[in-house]
């Protein structure tokens, strides 16, 4: 569905990706991860177009993505949670959420999700007419990954999208990552917590300082002795 | 120092000479200082108009070109002294001619007392512009004299007993003219409860409209209100709106297009004193001075731009007689300045460097300024 | 003080606050949006005055209702322009540069301006049907001053709605905060910002048509001072906020007019009063009267 | 010994009430953890304590020398200067400048000579100056960050930043260091070595430490005691094992595994 | 400090006063007067970056500040006779009607004077942030000005003073400048100078590190201000004349700019560009002035310097935002070892 090929970013002199080839196909759960300042984010950044490529080419379903708008992107389907959240602090947790869904026309269709939305996440409904700015680092969270389903994507990514929250939704978001999954989501996660993103992919790269060093199976990942070693930190 | 370069110091400060236009061809150069953007853009330009035209009929002095060097003061006092200083040094000019409105020629005044270069303003009339200043002359009435002018015809002509002023803070002229306006009517009218209200405002005011609520049922005859002509025409405007009827009169300021077009049918009926009238040629050389003026601008000619062709008349009148184009020469010719024949009259300068003139009462008709009645030189 | 004076005052007053109020909903609407004090909109107003003018000019009186409305959508595509030369090229750079910008731009319109209008003042044509005098007792009221408190209402019935309650006002209030997350949302940020602009620039046409109705010379420098006390209008009421700009105009408008009016000693002080009524409400209310209260999330 | 302690601190925004009758006591070199689910009121904890935002009700001790010392009413600068550090959830490095500048403002309040002493360079200030640079390199050297010393603290890794605002923190001299979710966005590996890393500042620096962690291997690895916040209310107290087996604390916080 | 800086320093700098002895010879009077305004502009530049640039503290009030200096050192300065004949409309206060000062301790009380200004000024506004910062303190300018205008028997009002001897000259405006430079550079190089950027970069942060934001803020203003009063000072006393007028806040802009385009928080900068404006805006005079190429004139049009120096500066803003320098400095490294302008991050250490 998403096919990367040869990514390459550079940040002035710095060197951030280096020849990525990616596959996500569709319906499937792809993970990415890796060390802080792998490239990780940038990858996610240079798909959505808020990042200038300096050669490679994203194809989705064949169409190539590299000279779009971030708008023309995400109204073709491919949707980012950003790393940080990044919610709207000077609108209503119910603005934020409509916002998410900017794009759409179908009045029926976004009522009903945002209802689904509230049933993912119930604080969100306690909190309709909060400013997003005054909640907290979690419920931020929350607010941004259903402002990401608010959109209906064909591809949703996330960007670290468990930083920050409790251990119970942690789980909840990873169940919610499965369920969405099921309802026919194609996902791209990026995440520190790589045991967890490992247990619930299809499929997983490994990134360090800008390059693939490893991809495989979720279940084959978990078993590798050097993704134990160094990000799952079993190997005490 | 050391770096082997030979620096070469000049003698003598080059441009403190004033021989060094010797070479420079035949071409004496006078710098001209006017308000050309601004607030006070249209009285620099009409007087520009008769600087020019001036220096078109009579380009040469001595066997010499003449070149003129505009810098504009953009209504600015601080402008005003960078470009008298610019026209000093950078072209080294022989003599200027300026400015528009007493404050900028005030400003512009201790540039050229210090540098010792004669300066002839067209029109402004604040006693200070030439007062302790050998360098500065002026080929107009000074307030004083308008001042009396003006309230001798409020009360002869108009009847006035008591009056309203209304004047400019930040213009030294206006101040000033209010002042010796109000001496003048309150010796007139014997009656020193004569002035009932004395309203200020600072330039670039627009609102008028409290003050006039203030005075409006003031009971008095005749409102004196000299300022810059957009301000003035805005008041007056505002004024009529308010119903307020009673005549309003005012300075040599007004005597500008934009007085008319800001005022529009407000300003019917406003009086004023100037210093010249198309309708009443006084010399031969205002006659000479109207046909060019007709035939190079195609209107009536105005009293700026008949003071400027007068101010640049009498600097190379001076040239000539001083036989020289050496400023300290220039300003002794120029102080012996007697009875010549000037657009505006006779000229002769006093021993401040003014003109002795007579005044000219001019009332807005249909649009446009129509003279009333000519009020004759009081010799003090 | 009469009474007859007194409402004299009062409807000088109500006129002046709503034409403050008129261009500072102009300036909160564009600081909401970019965080920006868009020093130029005094001068897009300038601008706006003057194309009425030409256009009266050109067209004749009679023919006023169609000039201003042109030169109302002149202004609208001119401050698209401004935005687009002057402050789209520094979309992603800090708030001070834009800041520079601004104050940049307004000096190039107001130097343009001198150019190409002279700097020489001109007198804006005022069509009989604002320049009536209307005598209610014994107040003489000219009818502009019941034509801008109308107008201003209108303007600001129909922006609210348009922010609050459509979902392009709602892209605008997301855009002011965050671009980056607003493209994510399929927002075409530059397409908001500079339809931002435009209504902000329509809002000083119409302020500008008025005020030279109002106070009828043109200079190149005129939109300067207006300019800055309606921001401060905008300021005191709470910025980003159009009700708060309404009441900040009116309150300044009001309150310079019944300073000089109770305290004519003060006359003098007139252009201060916007400073200091500024100062004090900011110290004691540091967002705006209108502004909420909101304390950092750290 | 107790160092700092909270008595019953409730913190409002409009109708929400943030914390509720916070009540906590911390003794000298003490690891003690804070947990509690998302939006429960941690972080606004920490902002009392540190002056950030004044509570509306209740006081805040803090045990100076030997006497103690109402800090209710300080101000956040004065409440470090008595010796109470904090990190940020979300990292407030000074970004534009050095990962060593960063370090020496933090030194900055301890600075005894005054602005023209240091202008004119008088040789009390050079002094002092030269103490601080020590002291900074020393430290960035404890926390393995001088090799990046010149780089600007925003080009850092996520990791390295969170170090960075550790080791700024430390520079201040603090008695009692507070930390807001120090291992969020690490991955498992880095976080355990953060554990390894905060019990070590500790011994080293004898410091009093409050911290505030969602990863359970480290809050349960290191921390001595635990409490437990879930709508700004205190519904557990205790060991590490108290807390696990806590009933309620799985209900709202842990969720069963 | 590396060995041997400190004798470059004093190298360049008996360079630099040799070469002002060569323009006071060289240059005439016009140009000299450019010169003393250059020296003041980086005086004002330098004085509005410590508070916008190093403190991040916008602050648009400087104009403000110049008048108090300007109208103190003019009141201080002024011979009685000359006071006599400015005050005609109202007579002038009797405590100032006899004094008149030597030059150098007017332009201190004028610092002095103005530094008070901005200590009471910054205490209760400095609590604002941002626009709100900016804009209270763009009104206090502004009331100050309007002040002046209106107390008549002070300052003589909106007709402004004429007549102040001008003492100013290249030494008086130079010297000053450089006293400004080092103080900054000291200052901005030290403990102090760290904490105020550290005020800039987060304010919270910075409080959490323990540093008085108040204190520290109050203190970069209130130094700001000093030099604005010297700024002014000078420059009523180069002019001869001042009015309420000339400062009004398009003069803060002016220095803004200045500030701008030599790259917030770059001392290195603001000297520059405070030259190449002050003589730029000189040098595009030409363009209002007719031309004569002998074969053909080109008629000047009033107001055409200002549009070209208004798109220049655009051109600047808009394609070089770091302004000339960004925050780099300049350093001797850059002769040496021809690297090029040095970044001030990469500070050495022994
Ligand atoms: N805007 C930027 N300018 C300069 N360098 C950048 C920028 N953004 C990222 N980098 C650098 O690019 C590299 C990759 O960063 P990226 O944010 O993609 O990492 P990541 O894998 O997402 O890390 P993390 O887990 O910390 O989020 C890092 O070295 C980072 O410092
Ligand atoms: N400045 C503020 N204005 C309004 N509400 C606030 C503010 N700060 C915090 N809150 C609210 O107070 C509650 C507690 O927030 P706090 O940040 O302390 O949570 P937390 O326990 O740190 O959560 P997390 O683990 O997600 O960071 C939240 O519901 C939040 O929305
Ligand atoms: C020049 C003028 C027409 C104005 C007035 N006479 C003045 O001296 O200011
Ligand atoms: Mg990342
Ligand atoms: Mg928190």
């Amino acid at each position: 569905m998403l096919t990367i090929r040869n990514l390459n970013v550079h940040y002035g002199g710095i060197h951030a990706l280096r020849g990525i080839d990616m596959d996500i196909p569709e319906n499937k759960i792809v993970t990415l991860i890796g060390a802080n300042g792998a490239g990780k984010s940038t990858t996610l950044r240079s798909i959505m177009g808020l990042t200038k490529i300096s050669g490679g080419s994203i194809q989705y379903n064949g169409e190539e993505l590299t000279m779009h708008k971030t708008k023309d992107i995400v109204e073709k389907g491919i949707v980012l949670v950003p790393e940080g959240r990044r919610v709207f602090p000077n609108l209503t947790v119910e603005e934020n959420l409509i916002l998410g869904a900017y794009s759409r026309k179908d009045k029926e269709g976004i009522k009903k999700d945002m209802d689904w939305v509230y049933g993912l996440f119930p604080r969100l409904k306690e909190r309709l007419w909060q400013k997003a700015g005054t909640m907290s680092g979690g419920e931020q969270q929350m607010l941004a990954v259903g402002r990401g389903l608010m959109s209906k994507p064909k591809i949703l990514m996330m960007d670290e999208p468990s930083l920050g929250l409790a251990p119970l939704l942690v789980k909840e978001i990873f169940n919610i990552i499965k369920e969405i999954h099921r309802q026919g989501m194609t996902i791209l996660l990026i995440e520190q917590n790589a045991k967890a993103a490992l247990e619930i992919a299809d499929y997983g790269y490994v990134l360090e300082t800008g390059a693939i060093v490893l991809e495989g199976k979720g279940k084959d990942l978990l078993t590798n002795d050097e993704v134990k070693n160094a990000y799952l930190g079993d190997a005490k | 120092l050391g770096i082997g370069y030979k620096i070469k110091i000049p003698e003598k400060r080059l441009t403190d000479s004033w021989e060094i236009e010797e070479k420079n061809g035949g071409i004496i150069k006078i710098g001209v200082f006017e308000p050309l953007t601004g607030g006070a853009a249209s009285g620099g330009e009409m007087t520009l108009e008769g600087i020019q035209l001036a220096n078109e009929l009579f380009p040469e002095v001595l066997g010499k070109k003449i070149e003129l060097v505009i810098e504009d003061n953009k209504s600015d006092k601080l402008e005003a002294t960078k470009a008298v200083i610019k026209l000093i040094h950078e072209d080294h000019v022989k003599a200027i001619i300026g400015s528009y409105g007493s404050s900028l020629s005030m400003a512009a005044g201790e540039v050229v007392k210090k540098f010792k270069i004669p300066t002839v303003g067209c029109s402004p009339t604040h006693p200070m512009v030439t007062f302790n200043n050998p360098y500065y002359f002026r080929v107009c009435f000074v307030d004083p004299f308008q001042g009396t002018v003006i309230a001798n015809y409020a009360v002869k002509e108009l009847g006035a007993k008591k009056a309203i002023i209304v004047q400019d803070m930040a213009q030294d002229y206006s101040t000033g003219l209010s002042q010796y306006f109000i001496e003048a009517f309150i010796k007139l009218t014997g009656d020193v409860e004569s002035i009932v209200s004395v309203i200020s405002y600072v330039s670039g005011e627009q609102d008028f409209r409290e003050k006039l609520t203030e005075i409006r049922d003031l009971k008095a005859d005749v409102i004196f209100a000299p300022g810059n002509y957009i301000e003035s025409a805005v008041f007056i405007k505002q004024a009529r709106e308010m119903g307020i009827n009673i005549p309003i009169i005012g300075g040599d300021t007004w005597e500008t297009p934009t007085f008319i077009e800001i005022g529009g049918e407000a300003v019917e009926g406003a009086i004023f004193s100037t210093h010249f009238t198309a309708e009443v040629p006084i010399t031969e050389r205002s006659n000479l001075f109207l046909e060019a003026y007709r035939k190079k601008y195609n209107r009536e000619a105005n009293a700026f731009s008949a003071l400027g062709f007068d101010a640049y008349m009498v600097l190379i009148d001076a040239i000539a007689r001083a036989n020289s184009a050496n400023p300290e020469k220039i300003r002794d010719a120029l102080a012996n300045t007697k009875n010549f024949e000037g657009a505006t009259g006779k000229i002769t300068l006093d021993h401040n460097g003014n003109a002795t003139k007579s005044a000219i009462i001019k009332k807005v008709e249909k649009g446009q300024f129509k003279y009333v009645t000519f009020v004759e030189s009081i010799h003090p | 003080m009469t009474f007859q004076v007194f409402m004299q005052h009062l409807a000088n007053g109500i006129s002046l606050g709503s034409l403050y109020a008129l261009i500072a909903i102009g300036y909160t609407m564009v600081y909401g949006i970019l965080r920006l004090i868009n020093f130029a909109h005094g001068d897009i107003f300038m601008i706006a005055t003057y194309v009425a003018f030409y256009g009266v000019m050109l067209l004749g009186m009679q023919l006023w209702w169609i000039a201003f409305p042109a030169a109302i959508i002149f202004t609208y595509f001119f401050g698209r322009l401004v935005e687009r030369a002057a402050y789209r090229p520094l979309r992603n750079s800090p708030r001070i540069s834009v800041l520079i910008s601004a104050i940049g731009v307004s000096f190039l319109i107001e130097n343009l301006a001198i150019v190409i209008f002279g700097g020489r003042p001109k007198a804006f044509p005022i069509p009989p049907i604002f320049n009536k005098i209307i005598q209610i007792g014994d107040v003489s009221i000219v009818s502009i001053t019941f034509f801008i408190p109308a107008i201003t209402l209108a303007l600001l019935v129909g922006l609210v709605y348009f922010i609050n309650q459509t979902k392009t006002g709602m892209a605008m209030r997301a855009v002011s905060k965050d671009y980056e997350a607003a493209r994510l949302m399929a927002i075409d940020v530059d397409k908001i910002i500079s339809l931002t602009f435009g209504i902000g620039s329509i809002l000083a046409a119409v302020g500008g048509i008025m005020w030279g109705l109002k106070f009828p010379q043109l200079v190149p420098l005129m939109g300067l001072m207006p300019g800055l006390k309606c921001f401060i209008a905008a300021v005191v009421g709470g910025i980003g906020d159009i009700r708060g700009a309404v009441l900040g105009g009116f309150i300044l408008g009001l309150g310079e007019i019944m300073l000089v009016a109770f305290l004519p000693a003060l006359t003098g002080y007139r252009d201060a009063f916007a400073f200091v009524l500024l100062i004090v409400i900011l110290l004691i209310k540091p967002t705006g009267l209108m502004g909420q209260k909101l304390t950092e999330k750290v | 010994m107790r160092i700092l302690k909270a008595d019953n601190i409730t913190m409002k925004f409009g109708g929400l009430v943030a914390v509720s009758q916070f009540y906590m006591e911390l003794n000298k070199g003490e690891i003690v953890g804070l947990i509690g689910p998302n939006g429960a009121g941690k972080t606004t904890a920490f902002n009392m304590i540190t002056g950030v935002y004044k509570p509306a009700e209740g006081r805040i001790f803090f045990q100076d020398e030997d006497k103690e010392v109402d800090i209710t009413e300080y101000r956040p600068d004065e409440i470090t200067k008595l010796g109470i550090a904090r990190t940020f959830q979300n990292i407030r490095l000074f970004k534009e400048l050095s990962v060593l500048d960063n370090v020496l403002i933090a030194n900055h309040l301890r600075l005894k000579s005054d602005v023209f002493s240091s202008i004119l360079r008088l040789p009390n200030y050079v002094k002092e100056e030269k103490e601080m640079y020590e002291k900074s390199i020393h430290l960035l050297e404890d926390v393995g960050l001088q090799d990046v010393m010149h780089e600007k603290s925003s080009s850092l890794p996520y990791g390295k930043q969170r170090r960075l605002e550790i080791a700024r923190a430390l520079a201040t001299n603090p008695k009692v260091l507070l930390l807001d979710e120090p291992a969020a966005g690490m991955n498992p590996k880095e976080s355990l070595e953060l554990m390894d890393f905060v019990g070590d500042i500790r011994d080293r620096f004898q410091l009093t430490i409050f911290m505030i962690e969602h990863h359970m291997q480290v809050v349960m690895g290191i921390c001595e005691r635990i409490f437990v916040l879930d709508h700004g209310v205190t519904i557990a107290h205790g060991t590490p094992s108290e807390i696990q087996n806590n009933e309620k604390v799985i209900e709202a916080y842990l969720g069963v595994d | 400090m590396k060995k041997g800086r400190l004798e470059l320093n004093i190298i360049a700098m008996a360079l630099f006063i040799g070469l002002l002895f060569l323009f006071r010879i060289t240059f005439d009077s016009y140009k000299m007067k450019i010169l003393n305004l250059c020296g003041i502009y980086i005086i004002l530049g330098l004085s509005l970056n410590l508070i916008n640039g190093f403190t991040g503290l916008f602050s648009l009030g400087h104009a403000g500040f110049m008048a108090v200096g300007a109208y103190t050192a003019g009141l201080l300065t002024m011979s009685p006779a000359m006071k006599e004949m400015n005050f005609f409309m109202k007579p002038i206060v009797p405590f100032l009607a006899e004094v008149e000062w030597p030059f150098f301790p007017a332009l201190l009380m004028a610092g002095v004077i103005s530094a008070l200004m901005g200590f009471l000024i910054g205490s209760p506004v400095l609590k604002l942030k941002d626009d709100y910062l900016a804009i209270a303190t763009l009104g206090f300018s502004e009331i100050i000005r309007v002040i002046f205008t209106n107390t008549q028997s002070l300052t003589n009002g909106a007709l402004g003073l004429k007549g102040l001897p001008i003492y100013t000259n290249i030494w008086w405006s130079w010297g000053a400048a450089i006293f400004t430079i080092l103080f900054m550079v000291f200052l901005i190089k030290g403990s102090y100078g760290k904490a105020l950027k550290a005020i800039r970069e987060d304010e919270i942060a910075a409080e959490a590190m323990g540093i008085n934001l108040f204190k520290h803020k109050v203190m970069s203003f209130t130094m700001g201000a000093f030099f604005a009063g010297i700024g002014g000072a000078l420059l009523g006393n180069l002019l001869g004349t001042i009015d309420p007028n000339m400062f009004r806040f398009v003069l803060t802009f002016n220095i803004l700019l200045i500030v701008v385009l030599g790259g917030i928080g770059s001392i290195t900068g603001t000297v520059i560009s405070a030259v190449v404006v002050t003589v730029a805006m000189e040098a595009l005079r030409v363009l209002d002035e007719t031309i004569n190429f002998g074969f053909v004139t080109i008629q000047g049009i009033p107001g055409m310097r200002m549009v070209i120096f208004s798109l220049l500066l655009m051109i600047v803003i808009l394609f070089y935002q770091q302004g000339l320098m960004g925050t780099k400095e300049f350093t001797w490294d850059w002769f040496f070892n021809g690297k090029g302008f040095r970044k001030t991050l990469k500070k050495e250490v022994k």
